[in-house]
């Protein structure tokens, strides 16, 4: 950064210097790739089916970001998931409680909501780093769930629900059109409300949000509520997805979703990170998957998903920052 | 003690500061201060650094809160220690460090606190927010891109855009801790054209800076601490700029420019191989062909603006910033830069400006502060020594005179002068042959200050060859045998210490050469 | 400084006088009754609950055992040694462990057999050497081989088609012995192997590898769910793609488990064997090894009301695989 | 500063309250399961501590440093499978061994680079380290575990001293060397400095990256130590060795009263916290002989015991201003 460098930046230069564009170049050129080897991978169906796999991460992406936002992070989400996932399933399955969709699902919500809470009642009251609260939760959490459920799975959810998480409306599951909800209902925070603003003011100097008179309570108890409501949320919409409820739901849900926020461009320091990342970064990250099954790598090399998933967040993660060094080196300590 | 001239009638009267007090640890920052900031005025506050401007500007906006006293605008009492309240009692402020939030655009940092909202307070009226940023930079005769964080624009914009926050909320004090510190010349003009504008509007202004042109160009009246203690409010058509430096420096200026403590001649000495030599030391946009030396014994002054590139020069030749040209030479070796370990090596040792963050780890001991710089001469067969490191302790604090019951109190909880002298005590106890000391007395009390000075002038006569860089003019004078003065980032001028005056020196670091 | 010397000194001299209780370990529980320790590859899951319930059953029919079961949440078998392990401490009578991975678990059980306690394998075997009997209700050989065999006659004997496996992770060691077993058994038939997924205990990866399978291979005629979480997965897959009946999809399960898919006709046959029965047999074994009842050279056991039950060397023998479908399964 | 100052100066008090909790608990598991305190019994089980024991210290010095290292775990599955190929290739015990530490010490050393060279944050390296190195173990391995590594490997782990198995051994001399360099050394004064405030500690002529690269060497090299216990015990080297010892690990160091934002721990506190892990796991499994509500127990303990530290801590400071 020249001081002197009054005129703007041009804006290609600006776009490309971008997370996001890179992201959305990684896309392309992994789809362009892959649909060279098999056109079928641009069928609607392969899409459809993809973006239904995004929903859950996009949802509780977009908490996750507020909160890794404020400098802090949540890693207990994928435990939350279990939990709240058991707790609807005892509440409203016939062969439990059978309870109406009408009280058993706001209870969920209100469940993830509460432990969210809890969460950053511990951090801001307690004054107990939010790492060391969440991995707390990660295994207490994921120990009661596997104790309240005891042993067995959880089938017989209302069909409704059933149904509308796997057919959904117009073709569309449930969960996409909740995301999408969520996205806007997060971008409308993020862009529109005085709270979404000094989240953001909050991360990026503590020292002048002080200054301005900005208290930290009220923040860090919403996004870590937030989070917790927008899991209970994603457990609701995806769950009644899979075939049955079981104790390992959402096994490490928790470091996919970190991983998409810090990939997406959301600096754990705080203060930086949009939306399009973010979520550009969930799309990366699920389409990995299905990318190996129709390049038909075989079966010894099935064995390496792992390793490329890894080295892919690396790269990611690691290059951007590498790249992105040259910009910067300016006003952050 | 009230000198200032009394605004007799009630309506003139904006702000009034009544015998405040506040300490810090041990030390007294203001001392029973009062005066008096009339309506549209442009008022500028003077004093050295230390002289506790910066604590009257943390309670006028409400960061803190005074021991005792009053403050009282537009006669109501100031809500103390309310950011807010403050804000709403129609007081702005420009701070000295940059306040602005990095990764946020302009309209944000404008508003952040304050929005502007619709739909019953729920949203954000961006579109409004947006005009009236627009505006309000318009005002201020900038065009800067308001989509861009602001960590990414120009430091000159950044200021503005503070400005323009400060500006947002119908203010009618607006309080600018030196606003030009970091701007160039031609920046500098139309942040005082804004200035003259805003006062036009009918804002008072209270302004502080250290740039004695500015004040005599664009305040109605001077106020001038000292020590933390009010010295005088004068009508600016009174004064001229001796007698304003007399007033901040409290001692009459022919007194000073007669050396207290004249060093022993050194003519025989210049023989000797210099300690430093720096030749031809750049780094890109930040300093520029900086040679000079140092000898063996010799206190070399290193005068300047602040945001000159004095500091900035000290810590390349440390190793703690990188430089793009140029050689580092001590006692005949050369250093490679970037490295703090080698300069450890080749006998450097630097107190740094920044004594909260740089020069101390404040929760450790003051024990373990002190043997930080030289644990290696510490150790037994790789084991630190525990009588060594007391005794090494031990003997610091009583050479320096560190006042602390117990070395193993964490050093945070000591007063600023006496974490100065950790500070310092921390590097002889490596014995260095060349210090350099970077603000060494600032917001260290009078006592404290003149033992630092002291101390300064013993090791030199020990043979130790030092670098002093410090805004306080007086100090200059009074400890170097040599003074260079740094101007945008180049040695502009060099004083022989003996016969050099404070307005050479003030002439040179604002002028850029000597006169 | 020499008051952190102290003090760390303080705290290492209590903690040995602490420990230094020497009388040595007691038993959990009540003397009189057998103890009897039921080890689970996983805790928590169906397949295992409902192994604990025949246990259960057999331990309140002959009424002076007591019944501990318990077991990694995680299927962790490095866990299952420091269960055993702590057992040991205990004194219990009987361990039965169902292996999750007999070589890390095997130095555990011969220590625990050095200390006089019993131990004996089921639902999975162990090293030989480690245990005295092993309640054999399959071997990685009859269940892969079965599991092949159904889906040949699920799918029709002359069919050609592709298959695909869904297993657990790359590391699961039932799993991969299982098709260790399977590979031959396709190759001698019609179907061709296309390639393995490896989505882990994660049900929506289960879920997501299926769906994607099935538009990648558009000759596929079967899908093998050889774990509890992959097979309901493929199935639903196979559901949701509305091709029940087109895709075979066939693994182990509790049949209660998959009773949707088998009714609506996406699973034809289950492969497993009676769960209860298995626990049963088990608590049975341990209990007439405990009492003596039970020696090296016996051919058969009294086992309750399963009656008679095979000895083959030292497999006690529970019967074979069995294979559920609509017809049998709400016998279950 | 009048408040009682031998009270406010007492370092150790995260200490004292782990040593008061441990023999709380101790008490309270004798009393309730008599024989819970039994030497021999108490002996044997300390086998199931030494492999994450051993990865404690390293995280200790990391912790304290200011870093953190995700993927010490992960390294541990790397470090197996090297070590079941290499004795596979070349069927020597000691070769497989150097093999594993190497390893470890690589894969360290490529965290520390990164974290130090190109200053980027050390939970986003390991974040993804953890998922690359264990993706590597298994796409080396293709998932296949190795084992026969001979009866005296095998010994190596469970063999006994006067009671006391031999990685106990192993770990208590590590314990006190890492203890001792950590309190009395330049260099482990440093790593206080460095946690406390970087910055500070480059003033003072530490050379702090080359610290950072240091440790997290040495947090590698010790995962090659633990794999190579965690081999002998389980007869078994795989790719899944070590799934999940990075958050025990970091939860044993954290309940010892290390800071997760740098600059506070001890190496005693350390062994307290694993000690109080240990012992509340085996207290909670023989007294309920329930799996579940061992995660449930150390979880809420962990949330706690940093709980009741913040709380006495706040209220030290509000007394003394």
């Amino acid at each position: 950064m020249t001081p002197n460098s009054k005129t703007e930046t041009p804006a290609f230069a600006r776009i490309t210097t971008r997370r996001e564009f890179g992201l959305a170049v990684l896309i392309a050129l992994i789809t362009i790739f892959v649909s060279f080897f098999d056109p079928r991978f641009l069928d609607a169906i392969n899409l459809r089916d993809i973006i239904v796999r995004c929903a859950p991460t996009a949802i509780v992406a977009c908490g996750m970001m507020l909160v890794i936002v404020t400098a802090e992070i949540d890693i207990s989400v994928g435990s939350l998931m279990a939990l709240t996932a058991a707790a609807m399933g005892i509440m409203l399955s016939e062969n439990e409680w059978n309870l109406s969709l009408w009280i058993g699902l706001p209870a969920t919500l209100m469940l993830g909501t509460a432990v969210g809470l809890l969460t950053g009642l511990l951090v801001t009251v307690g004054k107990v780093p939010s790492i060391i609260v969440t991995l707390g939760l990660l295994t207490a959490l994921r120990g009661f769930t596997t104790l309240i459920m005891g042993g067995k799975n959880i089938d017989g959810l209302p069909p409704s629900l059933q149904h509308a998480a796997k057919q959904g409306f117009w073709g569309i599951p449930l969960s996409v059109w909740v995301a999408a909800c969520v996205l806007v209902m997060t971008l409308v925070i993020i862009a529109w409300t005085p709270l979404g603003r000094r989240i953001f003011a909050f991360g990026s100097s503590r020292y002048a949000a002080t200054m301005c008179g900005l208290s930290e309570k009220p923040l860090k108890l919403f996004v870590f509520a937030y989070t917790g409501f927008l899991t209970a949320l994603a457990t609701i919409v995806d769950v009644p997805r899979l075939p049955t409820i079981e104790s390992g739901i959402g096994l490490e849900f928790e470091l996919l979703v970190v991983t998409c926020v810090v990939v997406g461009g959301v600096s754990i320091n705080g203060g930086r990170g949009t939306l399009l990342g973010v979520l550009l970064a969930v799309v990366l990250m699920t389409m990995i998957r299905p990318v190996l099954t129709y390049l038909e790598i075989g079966e010894e090399a099935e064995k390496w998903t792992k390793a490329i998933q890894g080295t892919l967040i690396a790269i990611a993660v690691i290059g951007d920052s590498l790249f992105r060094r040259r910009g910067r080196g300016e006003s952050r300590s | 003690m009230m000198i200032h001239s009394q605004a007799t009638q009630s309506d003139r009267l904006l702000l009034r500061i009544d015998r405040i007090n506040k300490a810090y640890g041990g030390v007294q920052a203001l001392q029973d201060v009062s005066f008096d900031v009339g309506r549209g005025e442009v008022h500028a506050l003077c004093g050295e650094n230390g002289a506790g401007k910066s604590t009257l500007i943390k309670l006028l906006t409400g960061v803190t809160r005074p021991d005792s006293g009053s403050l009282v605008m537009n006669q109501r009492a100031l809500p103390v220690g309310n950011v807010r309240g403050c804000e709403a009692a129609g007081i702005a402020v420009l701070h000295q460090e940059s306040t602005a939030f990095p990764d946020l655009n302009a309209i944000d940092n404008i508003f952040v606190g304050r929005e502007l909202r619709v739909a019953g307070g729920l949203l954000l009226a961006r579109d409004a927010m947006r005009r009236e940023a627009a505006e309000l930079l318009e005002q201020l005769g900038e065009s800067i891109d308001l989509t861009v964080p602001l960590g990414q624009l120009p430091l000159a914009q950044r200021q503005m855009v503070s400005m323009a926050r400060a500006m947002s909320c119908q203010c009618q004090l607006f309080i600018m801790d030196e606003p030009t510190a970091s701007l160039s010349a031609q920046e500098s003009q139309k942040m005082l054209a804004l200035v003259k504008q805003l006062k036009e509007q009918g804002i008072s202004i209270l302004y502080v800076s250290h740039r004695l042109e500015e004040i005599f160009q664009i305040a109605d009246s001077v106020t001038v601490l000292r020590d933390g203690q009010y010295v005088a409010t004068h009508a600016v058509e009174d004064l001229h700029d001796r007698k304003l430096i007399q007033l901040m420096v409290g001692r009459e200026l022919d007194e000073l420019t007669v050396r207290q403590t004249v060093s022993q001649s050194k003519s025989d000495e210049t023989q000797k191989p210099s300690t430093l030599k720096v030749d031809q030391l750049s780094r890109q946009g930040i300093f520029q062909d900086v040679s000079f030396s140092i000898a063996p014994g010799e206190i070399v002054g290193m005068a300047g603006l602040v945001g000159a590139g004095r500091s900035e020069i000290a810590r390349a030749i440390f190793g703690i910033d990188p430089y793009d040209e140029g050689t580092v030479e001590v006692n005949g070796q050369m250093l490679p830069g970037g490295s703090v370990a080698r300069a450890k090596h080749v006998g450097m040792a630097m107190v740094p400006e920044d004594r909260q963050h740089e020069g101390l780890v404040l929760p450790m001991s003051v024990q373990n502060n002190l043997t930080l710089a030289n644990l290696r001469d510490l150790q037994d067969f790789g084991w630190l020594s525990q009588t060594r490191e007391r005794g090494q302790a031990k003997r610091l604090i009583a050479d320096l005179d560190i006042r602390v019951t117990d070395p193993q109190l964490p050093v945070e909880t000591l007063s600023g002068g006496n974490q100065q002298k950790v500070v310092i005590g921390k590097w002889l106890a490596s014995m260095p042959n060349l210090l350099i000391l970077d603000e060494p007395t600032r917001g260290v009390d009078v006592a404290a200050k003149a033992q630092v000075h002291r101390l300064i002038r013993e090791l030199a006569d020990e043979g130790m060859a030092t670098l002093i860089i410090s805004s306080e003019l007086s100090e200059i004078l009074t400890l170097s045998d040599r003074i260079l003065v740094i101007h945008q980032g180049r040695i502009a001028a060099e004083f022989e210490g003996a016969t050099a005056t404070q307005e050479q020196l003030l002439h040179a670091a604002l002028v850029g050469s000597a006169s | 400084m020499t008051r952190s010397t102290r003090f760390m000194l303080l705290l290492l001299i209590s903690l040995i006088s602490l420990g230094c209780r020497t009388e040595s370990g007691t038993n959990v529980g009540d003397r009189d009754k057998l103890t009897v320790c039921l080890l689970p590859k996983i805790k928590g899951i169906p397949y295992f609950t409902s192994c604990h319930t025949g246990a259960q059953e057999a331990a309140a029919e002959l009424g002076d055992i007591e019944l501990i079961y318990d077991g990694p949440i995680d299927g962790d078998p490095k866990e299952q040694a420091e269960l055993i392990e702590q057992w040991i401490v205990d004194g219990v009578d009987v361990i039965c462990i169902a292996p999750n991975a007999p070589l890390v678990v095997a130095n555990a059980m011969k220590e625990a057999r050095t200390a006089g306690i019993h131990v004996i394998t089921w639902d999975a075997d162990g090293v030989p050497e480690s245990r005295s009997f092993f309640v054999n209700q399959a071997t990685p050989e009859s269940i892969g081989r079965g599991m092949v065999d159904v889906m040949i006659a699920d799918v029709g004997p002359d069919q050609e088609g592709d298959v695909v496996i869904i297993s657990s992770d790359a590391t699961s060691a039932n799993q991969n012995s299982w098709i260790d077993a399977m590979k031959p058994a396709i190759e001698e038939s019609k179907l061709t192997l296309q390639t393995i997924k490896y989505p882990g205990e994660n049900a929506a990866n289960a879920l997501a590898d299926a769906q994607d399978l099935i538009k990648v291979y558009p000759n596929l005629k079967g899908i093998f769910g050889i774990s509890s979480v992959s097979f309901p997965g493929a199935a639903e897959a196979v559901r949701q793609a509305s091709k029940s009946g087109e895709i075979k999809v066939t693994g182990l399960a509790v049949p209660s488990e998959m009773k949707s898919y088998v009714d609506d006709g996406t699973v034809n046959s289950v492969v497993l064997w009676n769960t209860k029965d298995l626990g049963y047999l088990t608590v049975q074994v341990a209990k007439a090894l405990a009492e003596g009842r039970l020696t090296d050279s016996d051919t058969s056991l009294n086992a309750g009301r399963l009656g008679e039950i095979q000895i083959e060397g030292d497999n006690v023998l529970l019967g074979d695989v069995m294979v559920f479908n609509k017809d049998n399964i709400d016998s279950f | 500063m009048n408040q009682p100052r031998a009270v406010a100066r007492f370092n150790y008090w995260h200490e004292l309250v782990l040593f008061g909790l441990l023999i709380g608990l101790l008490a309270l598991a004798e009393y309730l399961s008599p024989g819970f305190l039994s030497l021999r019994g108490q002996l044997y089980l300390s086998r199931h501590l030494w492999v994450f024991a051993i990865m404690a210290l390293s995280m200790t010095l990391i912790i304290i440093a200011g870093g953190i290292d995700l993927s010490v775990g992960s390294a541990m599955g790397l470090c197996a499978v090297a070590f079941g190929v290499t004795f596979e290739m070349t069927g020597q015990l000691h070769v497989a061994i150097i093999a594993c530490l190497l390893t470890g010490v690589l894969g360290g050393l490529f965290n520390g680079a990164l974290i130090a060279r190109f200053n980027l944050h050390p939970l986003i390296v390991t974040l993804a380290t953890y998922a690359a190195f264990r993706g590597m173990a298994e796409g080396i391995s293709q998932g296949e575990s190795y084992s026969q590594f001979g009866d005296r490997f095998s010994e190596l782990s469970r063999a006994t001293l006067l009671g006391i198995p031999l990685p106990g051994y192993l770990f208590f001399v590590l314990a006190v060397l890492v203890g001792l360099f950590l309190w009395r050394t330049p260099t482990g004064r440093s790593i206080y400095a460095i946690g406390h405030s970087a910055e500070a500690a480059r003033f003072s002529g530490i050379s702090v990256n080359r610290i950072r690269i240091r440790l997290y060497t040495f947090s590698g090299f010790l995962a090659g130590l633990a794999t190579v216990i965690y081999v002998s015990r389980f007869d078994t080297a795989k790719a899944d060795a070590g799934r999940g010892f990075e958050l025990d690990v970091i939860t044993a160091v954290v309940v010892g009263g290390t800071s997760i934002f740098g600059g506070r721990g001890t190496i005693v506190g350390t062994v307290l916290g694993l000690l109080l892990i240990h012992e509340t796991r085996q207290f909670v499994g023989r007294y309920w002989q329930v799996d579940e509500l061992k995660s449930i127990v150390v979880g809420v303990l962990l949330i706690v015991s940093v709980l009741i530290y913040q709380l006495l801590v706040t209220q030290r400071e509000t007394r003394s201003h």
